[in-house]
C-alpha cells in the first residue's frame, strides 16, 4: 500500500486538487456547476465505453482504430432494430450483438490473416459508413427509452451521486462498473495478466503455455461488445435517433483518451471526465454572456487542451510492446 | 529413456533446417547439442517443446509418442525450456513472469503472495538470488537468465531445455549456472544444452551430439572426446581455437577518454568517472560483468547517446557533443552489441546494409541521388572478401543467418578503414567457424593501424584478442594491464569489484 | 513498416532469392513475380461482383450500372476532365498519407491540412489574383507551407514530446475546422458576403484562376508530376533511403546516423505540404476560392488511396483515379437509375460501399494466399509504427 | 477462380432509352423533356440528403407535390461534393429539364451560373438570395423571413416559460440559423422582458447539422440550468435537442420544446411529447407555388419571398392558454403585414 502510494504520488496529488476544485465549484457556484458536471459526464459516457475498447485491444496487442466503425454499426443496427421489433431490449441486444460481430471482424482479419491492424481499422470505418448510409431510412422511432435508475446510498454522496449516480441511465452506470470491472480484470486476475503478456510480449505468453492468437481473439471481439454498447448509447440512449456518420468522430476521440489515459482504464475514466469537463466548459463560454471569443473558437478548446495536456505528459507514456504486430509462430 | 527422437525432419521452404535426425536423452543425464549457426539446433528443440511441428519424425518423452501439439502440451509432458531469446515480459514483474500461463488464484484474484513465496523458495534451493518484486526489464541480464532458469522450474520438468543460455552470461555466472545443471541432472533431472563455447560443454554434459546442415554428424560420450575433435567434427574441417597474432606496435594516441560520466536509459549512473586512452595499433579490451557501464561508453562513443560530463577525444575531433554521423565520418567503425536492432536493417537487402552509414557519400550517392551500380559493385566486393554466405548482394540481411549478418556488420564498419574500430560483443551467438574468421579480421584491422576498443563479455575473447586489458566495475576502469601480464583469476576477481 | 520495395521497380534488379520458384515456368511463374498487381486485380473483379450482388440487389441491371458509372465518369462531355480534377486532390492527399507511413507515421490528419492550405491557397490568389499566373503559384506556395506549418506542428510534436501522431492530427482536423470556419465568417470572408453570411472567401480573380489545358486540369499534371516526383525521391536518393530507413528500423537509423527527429518533421511536413497544395490547388482550380465544403472528404480519401497504393507514391495515381472516377459517376449513376419503382435510384453512397470492399479485398492477406497458396507475401502490405 | 459472372441479372435494369411518354398522364421518364408537353423537375441538393428532415427533404416534397399536381416527370440528385454542384444541374440541363430546383444557399453563385447558361430551363434556388443587379429572367431565388418564424416562436415561449429562461440549440452559425436564433431572442424578450436566453451553436463544421448527440447533450444542460423551452434549430443536431426534452420529466406539462423549419411533429414524431409548435418556413409549399408559376409563365422576380410562420399547436393546442394564442396570432399578422419588425440584423 505504502509503495503503491509513493509510486503514484503525482497522480494522487493532481486527483486531490482536482476532486477538491471540482467541490469548491460546485458549491460556490450552485446555479451552473452542477450541470457542467452533468454535461462532463454526459459527453464522456461513450468515449469512457469506447476508450475501453481501445484499452483491452491495445492490451492484448491489437490497435483497434476501427472503433468508430463498430460504434456506428451498433448504433444502426440497435436503433433499427429497436424501431422495426418494437422492443428496446431487442435493439440493444442487436446493437452489442453487432458491435460484437465487428469485433470480429477486426479481431480475425488481424490476428488470424495478419492484415495490418491500422488497414482493417480503416476498412471496418468505411464499410459501417458505407453501409449504414447505404441502408438509412428515415422516419423511424424507438418504442420506448432505455430505464433511467437511481442507485440507492451511492446517489446520496454530494456533488458525485447527483452526476453519477441519481437518475442515470442504465449504460451510463455501466459504463462506470465496465471501468472497475476492466481495471480489475487487467491488473488482477489471471486474464488481464495473460493479456498483459500477450499484448507485451507474445512469444514470452506463447512459450508459457498460452494460446496468444485465441486470448487476443477474444478479447478483441468481446471488447466489440463494449463499442456496440457505446453505439447504443449514442443512438438509443444520448439521443432517440439514428443520423448517417451520427458517431462524429468519437471512436478516434476515444483513441486519444487511451492514450492520454496511458492505457488504464480508470485514467482513461478520469480523461473522458476531462475531456467532457471542457467540452462543457466550451458550450458554457459561448452562454455566457460577455465573452468575446467567437464560438467556432471556444468549440476548438477541448482539442486544444488535449494537444496541451499530451505534449506536456506523453514523454512518460509508453504504448504495450507488442501493439500493432501480428505474433507469428516460429514455423509460419 | 526420457526423451527419444526418432526421424524428425523439419524443413522450411528449401531449407533443410532438420533431416532424419535421431537422438536420446536418459534420465538424469545432460546432452550437449553443437553445431554451427544454422545447423538446426533450436529447430530441434523447438519442436521438442511444441513451438515447431516437425514435417514427419516422432519425439516421444517418457514413452510418450503422442505429437505435441503446443508449449502447453509440452509444458503438461514435463518439458520446460529456457530458450535462447528471452522470454519474459519486460514491464512484468519476476513474480508475474514465473507465474505467467500457471497462475495461482484465489477468490478470483491473482494470488500474487502465493507467486513470491514460490519465487523465494525455488531461488533458495537453487541458490539463484532473485528478487520477486523486482521488474524484469529493471534486471541486468545475467538475472533475467536466472529468472528464465527460475520459470522453467517452477514447474515440474523432467527435461530441461536450455538453447544458448550462457551467451549473455559472464564466467562467473556461467559457473554458477552449470553448478545447478550439475545439482538438476543428479536429482534426476534430464537436461539438453546447446551452447557454442566448447569449454562449457566439455565441463558439465555426459554426452554430446554435433549437427551440421541439419544433421546428426556424430554423438560422442564427453569423457573421450576434447575442443579440437569437437570443433573439427562441427565445422567439418579443421579450426584454429587460439588466435595467431604478432605483438602490437601502438603508435600515437587515438582516443582519449577522460573522467567520462554517461547515465542509463533510467537516468541512473552507468559509466562514472571513466579514463582511457587508446592507441593506433592496439587492441584494448574492456572487461567486465556485462551492466558495469560498457554498452552506454560504447554508445556515448558512437554519439549514440548524451554524454553527462567528462571528455572524449579522437586525435583532434571532440566526441562529447558528435552525432552518429559526425563520429563515423570522423573515422569510427562500430560493430554494436545488438546487431539485430541497431546493426542491420532486416528488410534491406545486404548491399544497402553494406553501405548503411555511407549511404549519402560518394561513390554511393551523387548529388542526394543513389549509385546503384557503385553499390552493388561495392557489395560484390566485400560479399566475396567476407565470405558473406547469401544467395546474392540483393537478398535481404533479415534472412541471413546470425553469423552472416555479423559478417554484414564487420564488412561494413571495416570496409572504410577507420581509424578508430570499436567492437561490442563481436562474436556473441556466432560458431566457431565465423568467430575464427571475424577474430582475424579484427586483429588486421589493428595491424593495418587502426586503433581498436574491444568490448566483450566474453573473458577468453579478450585474453586473447587484446594487447591491453582494462577491467571495468561501476562504470570505472579499476585495473588496467598488458595482456600479456593477465591473469584469468585476477581479472575475474576485479571484475566482480573485488579491488 | 515494412518496406515495399517488392512492389518498388525502382529497386535495383534482385537476384532470384531463396524463396523464388524455380520449378514452375511460364505464365504462372510471372504471375507470382507480379503477384501484388495480379492480387490488386483480382481484388477489384471480386469487389465489382459483390457490389453488383447490391446493385442486383436494389433492382438494377448491374452492368447497365457500371456502364453509366463509367460513362459518366469518362464518356460524358466533360465528365473525363471532371474525373481528373477529383483525381488531383485525391493523388496530392494519398501522397500526404505514403510519405510519412514510409516512416512508419500514419498521417491521419489530411482533411485539416487540405483546408489550411485551402483557405490559405485562395486567400493568397485572391490578393495576388493581378499578377495571373504568378498569382496562382503564389496561392501554391502558400497552400504548400500552411499545410506544412501543420504537419511540423504534428511532427515536432512527435519527435520532440512523444504526442502520437495519430492522436495530434485528429485534434488538429477538429482545430483546423474551427479556425477556418472562423476565419471565413470572420477576417477572410468575402465582402459580398458580409451581409448574406455565407462562409466563403474572395472569389479568385479569373487570371489566377487554374484551368484546363486540353482537358487536363492544372492541378492533375501537378500532381502527377508531384508523385512522380515522390516516388523518385523515395527510391532513387539519399532523402528516400532516410525516410525508408526511419521507417524499416529506427534504432538502425540512429546508429547509421540519421537525423531521426528531423527525418519525422521532416516527412510530415512534406506530406502536410502537399495536403496544403492540393487544397490550394483545388480553391483555385475548380470553386476559385475557400467554402468549408471545400474539404468534402478528400483527406480521409487519402488514406484510402495510400492503402490501396500500399505506399506506393506511384500507385496513388491509379488509385486515386478509380476512387475520382467512382465519385464523378455516383451522381451520374443515381440519376440515370431513378425510377417510378426505385424512387432513390442507387445512391452515391454505393461508392463507399465499393471502395470498403475493393479495400478490403486489397489488403486481405489471403487473398494472395489463396491465389498464390504459400508463395504469397507474409508481411502486409504497409504498416505502421503505432506502438513507438 | 471467380465464380459467377457480371451480367447473370437480368431484367430489372433501367433502360434510358425506353419510350417516352405519348399518352395521357404523367410522363414515366425524362426522355422527351423537351417536348413542350412534358413537364419535367428536377432537384439537386446541397451535401444533403432529400431524408434529412429538412430544407432538402421539404424541397423534395415541394417538388414532388408539384410533379404530382402538373402531371409532371420528376427525378433528384443528391449532391455528394460541393464542387459537383454545376456538374449536377447539367445532368438536368442535358435532358431539358423544364424546372431546376437547387437547395441551400451554398449554391447560390453556381445556380445564377447554371442560369445564364441555361436559358431554356427555369432554376429555382432555395434560401438563396442573390447579388444586386441579377438580371436573368429564368432564376428566383425562394427566401423566407426565417427571423419572423424565430421571432413568433420566441414570443410563444417568452409568454409560456415559468422559469423565464430559454435555451436555443442550434447548428452550424450560419445566416438561416443566426436569423431563426436572433429572431426567436427579440421575440422572447418582446414578449417578456424578464426572459434570458441562452444561446449554442455547434462549433464543428463538418457535422454541424448531423450530431444528435451533442445536441441533446446541450438541451439536458440547459435544462438543468432552468430553462423549461428549448428551441432546437440546426438540422439533426437541433432534432437531438427536441428529443431529449421529450424524454425529460416533466416534458408537456413543464418543460416544452419547439421545433424549426418544417412542422416537426410529423418529421421528428419521437420530438411529440414536448413539441407545442415549430418555427417553419413553408419551403414545401413555397416550391410547389414557384414550380407552378415556372409551368405558367415567369416568376415574379428575381427573389421570391416565401411564407414563415408557426405549425400548428397539435395536441398542446387545448394546453396552451387562449390568451397566449391570441397574442401570438397578432404578432404573426403583425409581421405579415410588415407593422412589426423583428429588429433582426446579422
Ligand atoms: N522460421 C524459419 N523460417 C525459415 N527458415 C528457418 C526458420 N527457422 C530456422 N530456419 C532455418 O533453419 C536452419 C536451422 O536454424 P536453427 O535456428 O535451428 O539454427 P541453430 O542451430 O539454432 O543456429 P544458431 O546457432 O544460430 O542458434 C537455418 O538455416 C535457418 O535459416
Ligand atoms: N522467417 C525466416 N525466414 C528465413 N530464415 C529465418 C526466419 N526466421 C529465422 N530465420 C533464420 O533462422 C535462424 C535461427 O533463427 P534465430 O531467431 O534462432 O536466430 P539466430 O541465427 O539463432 O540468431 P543469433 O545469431 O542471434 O543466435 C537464423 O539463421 C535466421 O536467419
Ligand atoms: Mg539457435
Ligand atoms: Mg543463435
Amino acid at each position: 500500500m505504502q509503495t503503491w502510494i509513493a509510486k503514484n504520488r503525482t497522480t494522487l496529488v493532481i486527483a486531490a486538487v482536482v476532486v477538491v476544485a471540482a467541490y469548491v465549484f460546485y458549491y460556490a457556484k450552485n446555479d451552473i456547476a452542477p450541470s457542467m458536471y452533468v454535461s462532463a459526464w454526459g459527453y464522456a459516457i461513450p468515449l469512457v465505453l469506447a476508450s475501453l475498447v481501445g484499452v483491452i485491444g491495445e492490451r492484448s496487442g491489437v490497435v483497434n482504430i476501427g472503433i468508430e466503425g463498430q460504434m456506428l454499426i451498433a448504433a444502426f443496427a440497435g436503433f433499427f432494430v429497436a424501431a422495426y421489433s418494437g422492443s428496446m431490449l431487442a435493439g440493444v441486444l442487436a446493437g452489442v450483438g453487432s458491435g460484437l460481430v465487428a469485433g470480429a471482424f477486426l479481431a480475425w482479419t488481424t490476428v488470424r490473416w495478419r492484415m495490418d491492424q491500422i488497414i482493417a481499422g480503416v476498412v471496418l470505418n468505411i464499410v459501417a459508413t458505407g453501409i449504414t448510409s447505404f441502408y438509412y431510412t428515415p422516419g423511424q422511432i424507438l418504442p420506448g427509452v432505455i430505464p433511467n435508475l437511481t442507485v440507492p446510498g451511492l446517489s446520496s454522496i454530494p456533488l458525485i451521486g447527483d452526476v453519477f449516480f441519481t437518475g442515470e441511465s442504465a449504460i451510463a452506470l455501466f459504463a462506470i462498473v465496465a471501468a472497475l470491472l476492466v481495471h480489475v480484470g487487467l491488473f488482477r486476475t489471471r486474464w488481464g495478466l495473460r493479456t498483459r503478456a500477450v499484448g507485451e510480449y507474445p512469444s514470452a505468453a506463447d512459450t508459457a503455455g498460452i494460446d496468444v492468437e485465441r486470448l487476443r481473439i477474444i478479447n478483441v471481439t468481446l471488447a466489440g461488445s463494449l463499442a456496440g454498447l457505446a453505439g447504443v448509447y449514442l443512438s438509443m440512449d444520448a439521443s432517440s435517433t439514428f443520423e448517417r456518420s451520427m458517431t462524429a468522430g468519437r471512436g478516434f476521440l476515444a483513441l486519444a483518451i487511451m492514450i492520454m489515459g496511458m492505457w488504464r482504464p480508470l485514467r482513461a475514466f478520469s480523461m473522458a471526465l476531462f475531456f467532457g469537463f471542457i467540452s462543457a466548459v466550451a458550450s458554457q463560454l459561448q452562454q455566457t454572456g460577455g465573452f468575446a471569443v467567437p464560438p467556432q473558437l471556444t468549440g476548438t478548446l477541448p482539442y486544444v487542451a488535449t494537444l496541451v495536456v499530451l505534449a506536456v505528459a506523453a514523454g512518460r507514456v509508453r504504448a504495450p510492446g507488442a501493439v500493432g504486430q501480428p505474433y507469428v509462430k516460429k514455423d509460419q | 529413456m526420457l526423451l527419444d527422437i526418432r526421424g524428425l525432419t523439419k524443413s522450411f521452404g528449401s531449407v533443410h533446417a532438420n533431416r532424419d535426425i535421431s537422438l536420446d536423452v536418459r534420465r538424469g543425464e545432460i546432452v550437449a547439442l553443437l553445431g554451427e549457426n544454422g545447423a538446426g539446433k533450436s529447430t530441434l528443440v523447438n519442436q521438442i517443446f511444441g513451438l515447431i511441428t516437425p514435417d514427419s519424425g516422432t519425439v516421444s518423452i517418457k514413452g510418450d509418442e503422442r505429437r505435441i501439439k503446443d508449449p502447453r502440451d509440452a509444458i503438461a509432458r514435463g518439458v520446460g525450456m529456457v530458450h535462447q531469446h528471452f522470454q519474459l515480459v519486460p514491464v512484468m514483474t519476476v513474480a508475474e513472469n514465473v507465474m505467467l500461463g500457471h497462475e495461482s488464484v484465489r477468490g478470483g484474484l491473482l494470488d500474487l503472495d502465493s507467486a513470491r513465496r514460490m519465487v523465494r523458495e525455488l531461488s533458495e534451493k537453487h541458490r539463484l538470488a532473485v528478487d520477486p518484486d523486482a521488474e524484469v526489464e529493471d534486471l541486468p541480464v545475467g538475472t533475467q537468465q536466472r529468472v528464465e532458469i527460475l520459470k522453467a522450474l517452477s514447474r515440474r520438468v523432467d527435461l530441461l531445455i536450455l538453447d544458448e543460455p550462457t551467451a549473455v552470461l559472464t564466467p562467473q555466472e556461467t559457473d554458477e549456472l552449470l553448478g545447478v545443471m550439475r545439482e538438476l541432472a543428479n536429482s534426476g533431472t534430464s537436461i539438453v544444452f546447446i551452447t557454442h563455447k566448447l569449454r562449457e560443454v566439455l565441463a558439465v554434459s555426459d554426452r554430446v551430439y554435433v549437427l551440421r546442415q541439419g544433421e546428426v554428424v556424430g554423438e560422442v560420450a564427453t569423457k573421450d572426446t576434447d575442443a579440437t575433435r569437437l570443433a573439427t567434427m562441427m565445422v567439418g574441417r579443421e579450426v584454429v581455437l587460439s588466435i595467431d597474432k604478432t605483438a602490437a606496435t601502438p603508435g600515437d594516441t587515438v582516443l582519449e577518454i577522460e573522467d567520462l560520466h554517461v547515465s542509463d536509459d533510467r537516468g541512473l549512473a552507468a559509466v562514472d568517472g571513466l579514463s582511457l586512452t587508446v592507441r593506433a595499433g592496439e587492441i584494448v579490451g574492456v572487461a567486465g560483468v556485462e551492466g558495469n557501464g560498457q554498452r552506454e561508453l560504447v554508445e556515448a562513443l558512437a554519439g549514440m547517446r548524451k554524454v553527462g560530463s567528462g571528455r572524449m577525444r579522437l586525435k583532434d575531433l571532440d566526441l562529447t557533443t558528435a552525432d552518429p554521423y559526425r563520429t563515423h565520418h570522423a573515422g569510427v567503425g562500430h560493430i554494436p552489441e545488438d546487431r539485430e536492432k541497431h546493426g542491420i536493417v532486416g528488410t534491406y537487402s545486404i548491399a544497402d546494409n553494406l553501405v548503411l552509414n555511407e549511404f549519402d557519400q560518394a561513390p554511393y550517392s551523387k548529388s542526394g541521388v543513389r549509385q546503384f551500380d557503385a553499390i552493388r559493385a561495392n557489395a560484390e566486393r566485400l560479399r566475396e572478401e567476407f565470405d558473406i554466405r547469401s544467395s546474392g548482394v540483393m537478398q535481404t540481411a533479415g534472412s541471413l543467418s546470425g553469423g552472416n549478418k555479423q559478417k554484414v556488420v564487420v564488412a561494413r564498419e571495416m570496409s572504410f578503414e577507420p581509424t578508430l574500430l570499436m567492437a561490442a560483443q563481436p562474436t556473441r551467438g556466432v560458431d566457431v567457424g565465423s568467430i575464427e574468421f571475424i577474430h582475424r579480421r579484427i586483429v588486421e584491422a589493428r595491424d593495418a593501424g587502426a586503433a581498436v576498443l574491444l568490448v566483450s563479455a566474453e573473458l577468453d575473447e579478450i585474453l586473447s584478442l587484446s594487447d591491453r586489458i582494462a577491467v571495468v566495475h561501476g562504470g570505472a576502469v579499476v585495473a588496467e594491464m598488458d595482456a600479456a601480464d593477465a591473469d584469468r583469476t585476477e581479472i575475474g576477481r576485479l571484475m566482480a569489484g573485488d579491488h | 513498416m515494412s518496406d515495399t520495395t517488392t512492389t518498388d521497380p525502382a529497386a535495383p534488379p534482385t537476384d532470384p532469392g531463396p524463396d523464388e520458384p524455380r520449378d514452375r515456368g511460364g505464365l504462372l511463374a510471372y504471375l507470382i513475380g507480379h503477384q501484388s498487381g495480379v492480387v490488386i486485380v483480382v481484388a477489384l473483379v471480386i469487389s465489382l461482383l459483390v457490389g453488383a450482388a447490391l446493385i442486383r440487389y436494389q433492382g438494377v441491371n448491374p452492368w447497365y450500372a457500371y456502364e453509366t458509372l463509367v460513362r459518366e465518369a469518362l464518356v460524358t462531355p466533360g465528365g473525363f476532365t471532371r474525373t481528373l480534377q477529383k483525381t488531383a486532390p485525391l493523388v496530392l492527399t494519398g501522397l500526404a498519407v505514403v510519405l510519412p507511413l514510409r516512416v512508419g507515421l500514419f498521417n491521419i490528419g489530411g482533411q485539416g491540412q487540405f483546408a489550411m492550405g485551402a483557405i490559405f491557397g485562395a486567400w493568397v490568389a485572391y490578393v495576388a489574383g493581378g499578377a495571373g499566373f504568378l498569382g496562382a503559384l503564389l496561392g501554391m506556395v502558400a497552400g504548400l507551407v500552411f499545410g506544412a506549418l501543420v504537419g511540423i506542428l504534428v511532427g515536432v510534436l512527435k519527435a520532440y514530446r512523444g504526442v502520437h501522431e495519430v492522436i495530434s492530427t485528429i485534434m488538429l482536423n477538429y482545430i483546423v475546422a474551427g479556425v477556418t470556419f472562423w476565419l471565413v465568417v470572420g477576417p477572410l470572408q468575402a465582402e459580398s458576403s458580409k451581409t448574406s453570411g455565407i462562409p466563403k472567401t474572395e472569389t479568385i480573380p479569373e487570371a489566377a484562376q487554374l484551368s484546363a489545358v486540353a482537358g487536363v486540369p492544372v492541378g492533375f499534371a501537378v500532381a502527377v508530376v508531384l508523385a512522380v516526383a515522390c516516388w523518385w525521391m523515395l527510391s532513387r536518393t539519399s532523402l528516400g533511403f532516410r525516410f525508408n530507413t526511419v521507417g524499416a528500423n529506427k534504432s538502425a537509423a540512429g546508429y547509421a546516423g540519421i537525423p531521426i527527429n528531423r527525418v519525422v518533421v521532416l516527412s510530415m511536413a512534406l506530406g502536410a505540404g502537399l495536403a496544403g497544395l492540393g487544397g490550394a490547388l483545388e480553391a483555385e482550380g475548380t470553386l476559385h476560392q475557400f467554402e468549408p465544403a471545400i474539404v468534402g472528404t478528400l483527406g480521409f480519401d487519402g488514406i484510402t488511396i495510400a492503402l490501396l497504393a500500399r505506399a506506393n507514391p506511384l500507385a496513388t495515381i491509379p488509385a486515386a483515379f478509380l476512387v475520382g472516377m467512382l465519385r464523378t459517376g455516383a451522381a451520374g449513376l443515381q440519376f440515370a437509375t431513378q425510377t417510378p419503382t426505385l424512387p432513390t435510384g442507387i445512391t452515391p453512397e454505393i461508392v463507399d460501399l465499393l471502395l470498403a470492399i475493393i479495400l478490403l479485398m486489397v489488403s486481405i492477406p489471403v487473398l494472395g494466399r489463396w491465389i498464390f497458396r504459400s508463395r504469397a507475401d507474409k508481411a502486409s502490405v504497409a504498416t505502421t509504427s503505432w506502438g513507438s | 477462380g471467380c465464380g459467377g459472372s457480371t451480367g447473370s441479372g437480368s431484367g430489372g435494369g433501367t433502360d434510358s432509352s425506353a419510350s417516352g411518354s405519348a399518352d395521357s398522364g404523367a410522363p414515366t421518364d425524362d426522355s422527351n423533356c423537351a417536348d413542350e408537353a412534358v413537364f419535367c423537375i428536377g432537384l439537386v441538393t446541397d451535401t444533403g440528403k432529400v431524408d434529412d428532415k429538412s430544407f432538402n427533404q421539404s424541397a423534395h416534397e415541394g417538388a414532388k407535390a408539384a410533379a404530382a399536381d402538373l402531371e409532371g416527370y420528376y427525378k433528384y440528385i443528391e449532391t455528394q461534393d460541393a464542387k459537383d454542384y454545376a456538374a449536377n444541374m447539367q445532368q438536368f440541363t442535358n435532358k431539358k429539364y423544364d424546372v431546376v430546383v437547387t437547395v441551400g444557399f451554398l449554391m447560390t453563385d453556381a445556380t445564377v451560373e447554371a442560369a445564364k447558361g441555361s436559358p431554356d430551363t427555369k432554376f429555382i434556388g432555395v434560401d438563396q438570395g442573390y447579388p444586386e443587379g441579377t438580371s436573368e429572367t429564368n432564376l428566383t431565388g425562394l427566401v423566407f423571413p426565417e427571423d419572423q418564424a424565430g421571432y413568433s416562436a420566441g414570443y410563444l415561449a417568452g409568454l409560456m416559460t415559468k422559469t423565464n429562461k430559454l435555451g436555443q440549440v442550434l447548428g452550424l452559425e450560419i445566416p438561416p440559423v443566426q436569423k431563426f436564433a436572433k429572431g426567436f431572442e427579440n421575440g422572447a424578450k418582446a414578449a417578456n422582458p424578464e426572459v434570458s436566453v441562452k444561446t449554442v451553436y455547434h462549433p464543428a463544421g463538418d457535422n454541424a447539422f448531423n450530431d444528435p448527440v451533442w445536441g441533446a447533450g446541450q438541451a439536458k444542460t440547459q435544462l438543468s440550468q432552468g430553462a423549461d423551452i428549448i428551441f432546437g434549430a440546426g438540422g439533426n443536431t437541433g432534432n437531438g435537442a427536441l428529443q431529449e426534452v421529450a424524454k425529460s420529466k416533466g416534458a408537456g406539462t413543464d418543460t416544452y420544446c419547439i421545433g424549426v423549419d418544417t412542422d416537426q411533429w410529423d418529421t421528428v414524431p419521437a420530438a411529440q411529447p414536448c413539441l407545442i409548435t415549430s418555427a417553419t418556413k413553408l419551403i414545401t409549399k413555397g416550391v410547389t407555388d414557384t414550380i407552378t408559376q415556372a409551368k405558367d409563365g415567369e416568376f415574379e422576380g428575381v427573389q421570391t419571398v416565401g411564407e414563415a410562420g408557426l405549425a400548428p399547436y397539435h395536441d398542446f393546442d387545448s394546453k396552451i392558454p387562449d390568451d397566449v394564442k391570441t397574442k401570438v396570432d397578432d404578432v404573426v399578422k403583425q409581421l405579415q403585414d410588415g407593422s412589426l419588425k423583428t429588429d433582426v440584423t446579422l
